[in-house]
């Protein structure tokens, strides 16, 4: 499966002294960089000679380096990657064991679909360019005509989005002293998020058990805020804790929206 | 033919005259046409609005060009103004910036009284709660249990519609959203499908 | 003669239409239109649209009337760009590589995860989804339901107004890129692993 060694010198004969800055530059990714090489190489991108291309690869990153440029770790993911492939065509093909799939898949098949998927993308993306900006090619009339300030309206769709809730939330923790913010800080907010759940659960059924609460997520953190979440609803009277029997299960219901609810078996656990 | 072959026709010229017309600002005086359409004669430029305002008055369209403030001015008909009243009263929602913060305080930190709300944003929230309550975004889940039993306030369904989510826990975290700006952590990447594949096929989701 | 007598008449129908376009601040549905104009049928609206939009596309006017971002929006004519921007009125959006493919992604493989967005651009696309957050051409659709809950992310209406998109559906077509330089050998791969992790399809929504 291993290709000849059809080096092409090298890649970057073409480019000299401050050329190297412009292809720099020009690379959004990992992924741009092994397109650009594979069509420089003029190879099949369903044959890729991976020693020559990972090679050449590591040239550039190695460029990168000398031009003081910030080589980023997506960059040097894709070079073990590249080398993992590399290795992997190295070892005879019947390594596998014997109950294994007849066609083993090419290692190099992953790295072939993301290269094309993202050269879609890539394709979209000058597409996208190409159509009426509005601001840059067609513009829409002035908004401030006084005379008609008070007709102005609004599109039908909701003026707001979800983003502007966390950062008007964010805005305001910002704003508080540094001392208070550590009041509010995470750990608080992990109890608030849990509190949030409970709330969210049972406006969505009459009662949940303890255990209920307990399914998603099993870290030490998540336990300790869940309980404490409980505590602080039972503290404000929203639940009402339930057990049926000494050993059944505990439940939780709401104790502010449907309060005719009368409960049988235990009362109020004062926890 | 005109002398410039590279000046716009006049056809053409009145179409460019009628879109500067339409997206700036302010009426726009013959001068300033001029200045801006600096290859052509401003005297073609005054036929062409001449032509423009006597097309317009006729056609009876919903857009009338008039001279208004020593420029020229696109605006709606007159006449259709009991019509374009009726584009403000079905106007959706609008959130101010504090509407909107008070909302946040009370959906991330439910259940919440009014005085903590004011503590964490410094100023007095009454009449806000009284149009959120009145927009059924937030409800009264019930009193707290510490002396003055002060009102406790949380969000409703209408809130979760209003912003398309599930359920309160699919609210976005600030921590989510600080994430996108934090640096990558490289680590991390060995979790990325391309890794798992090389082992096997499942992508790790 | 419509039965009603106190109805506009047709041609003034298309005239009352025509303002509400020019005045309102985003584009006009049909549905905003029609329950503005209750006394009119639906289909009544549509017709008018539809001669509005016939006129306006052969008058080579320098105002031209587009369906954008499902609803109808008067926009200068795309042809005269260079002579509005003498208007100087706002320096055009300008957007970097990165931020455009990004964009490409969301808008076309929409509900999806950062996770997703990365592992098809092959680089951490976080500080990017916060900018296009920001100006409001992305935005969060909820949570995923898968374990981790990560955030999924959509496209606005901003969005489609900004690229002059009627709706999702008019984006340009999907090239599927079979080779880069000579002829594919190997007959076409089946499934994307991406497609299979993006298939889990039920966004949380």
């Amino acid at each position: 499966m291993i290709n000849p060694q059809q080096d092409s010198s090298s890649l970057f004969d073409d480019s000299h002294g401050l050329g190297y800055q412009v292809h720099v530059e020009a690379f959004e990714g990992p992924l741009d960089l092994l397109l650009h090489l594979i069509r420089k190489n003029e190879v099949d991108i369903y044959d890729i000679p991976i020693a020559a291309i990972t090679r050449q690869y590591l040239e550039y990153l190695e460029l990168m380096k000398e031009l003081n440029l910030d080589v980023a770790g997506d960059f040097l993911v894709m070079a073990s990657t590249l080398l993992q492939i590399k290795s992997r065509l190295l070892l005879p093909v019947q390594a596998e064991e014997e109950g294994g799939e007849e066609e083993e898949e090419d290692p190099r098949a992953e790295l072939v679909r993301r290269l094309l998927e993202y050269q879609k993308y890539k394709e979209a993306a000058q597409q996208l360019e190409l159509l009426p900006l509005l601001g840059r090619d067609a513009f829409v009339r002035a908004r401030d005509l006084t005379e008609l300030k008070e007709l102005q309206t609004a599109d039908e769709s909701p003026e707001v989005e979800l983003f502007d809730l966390v950062e008007a939330f964010r805005r305001v923790l910002a704003d508080l002293p540094v001392q208070t913010f550590h009041e509010v800080g995470s750990e608080q907010i992990n109890i608030a998020d849990r509190i949030n759940a409970i709330l969210t659960l049972l406006q969505e059924r009459k009662g949940v058990t303890f255990e209920d609460l307990f399914t998603e997520v099993t870290t030490r953190d998540y336990l300790i805020a869940t309980f404490l979440a409980v505590l602080e609803l039972c503290k404000l009277k929203m639940v009402k804790i339930t057990q049926a029997g000494s050993f059944g299960a505990i439940w939780i219901t709401s104790a502010v929206l449907d309060s005719a609810d009368a409960s049988e078996g235990v009362d109020d656990h004062d926890w | 033919m005109h002398p410039k072959g590279w000046m716009i026709m006049t056809g053409n010229l009145r179409s460019v005259v009628e879109s500067l017309i339409f997206v700036a600002e302010a009426p726009l005086s013959l001068d300033r046409l001029s200045s801006i359409l600096e290859e052509h004669e401003r005297s073609e430029i005054r036929a062409v609005l001449e032509e423009l305002l006597a097309e317009y008055e006729l056609s009876g369209r919903g857009i009338v060009l008039v001279e208004v403030a020593g420029g020229y001015q696109f605006r709606s008909r007159p006449e259709h103004a009991d019509y374009l009243k009726r584009l403000s009263r079905t106007r959706p929602p609008k959130f101010g910036q504090s509407s909107l913060e008070t909302l946040a305080i009370i959906a991330y930190r439910q259940p919440i009284t009014r005085a903590e709300i004011e503590y964490l944003r410094g100023v007095d929230c009454g009449g806000i709660l009284k149009t959120l309550l009145d927009k059924k975004l937030i409800k009264i889940l019930g009193k707290k249990d510490v002396p003055g039993r002060p009102l406790i306030y949380g969000t409703t369904r209408e809130f979760l519609e209003l912003f398309s989510l599930k359920n309160l826990a699919s609210l976005p975290t600030l921590k989510e959203i600080q994430d996108l700006v934090q640096p990558p952590i490289y680590e991390e990447q060995g979790e990325l499908p391309l890794t798992v594949s090389a082992g096997g096929e499942e992508t790790g989701e």
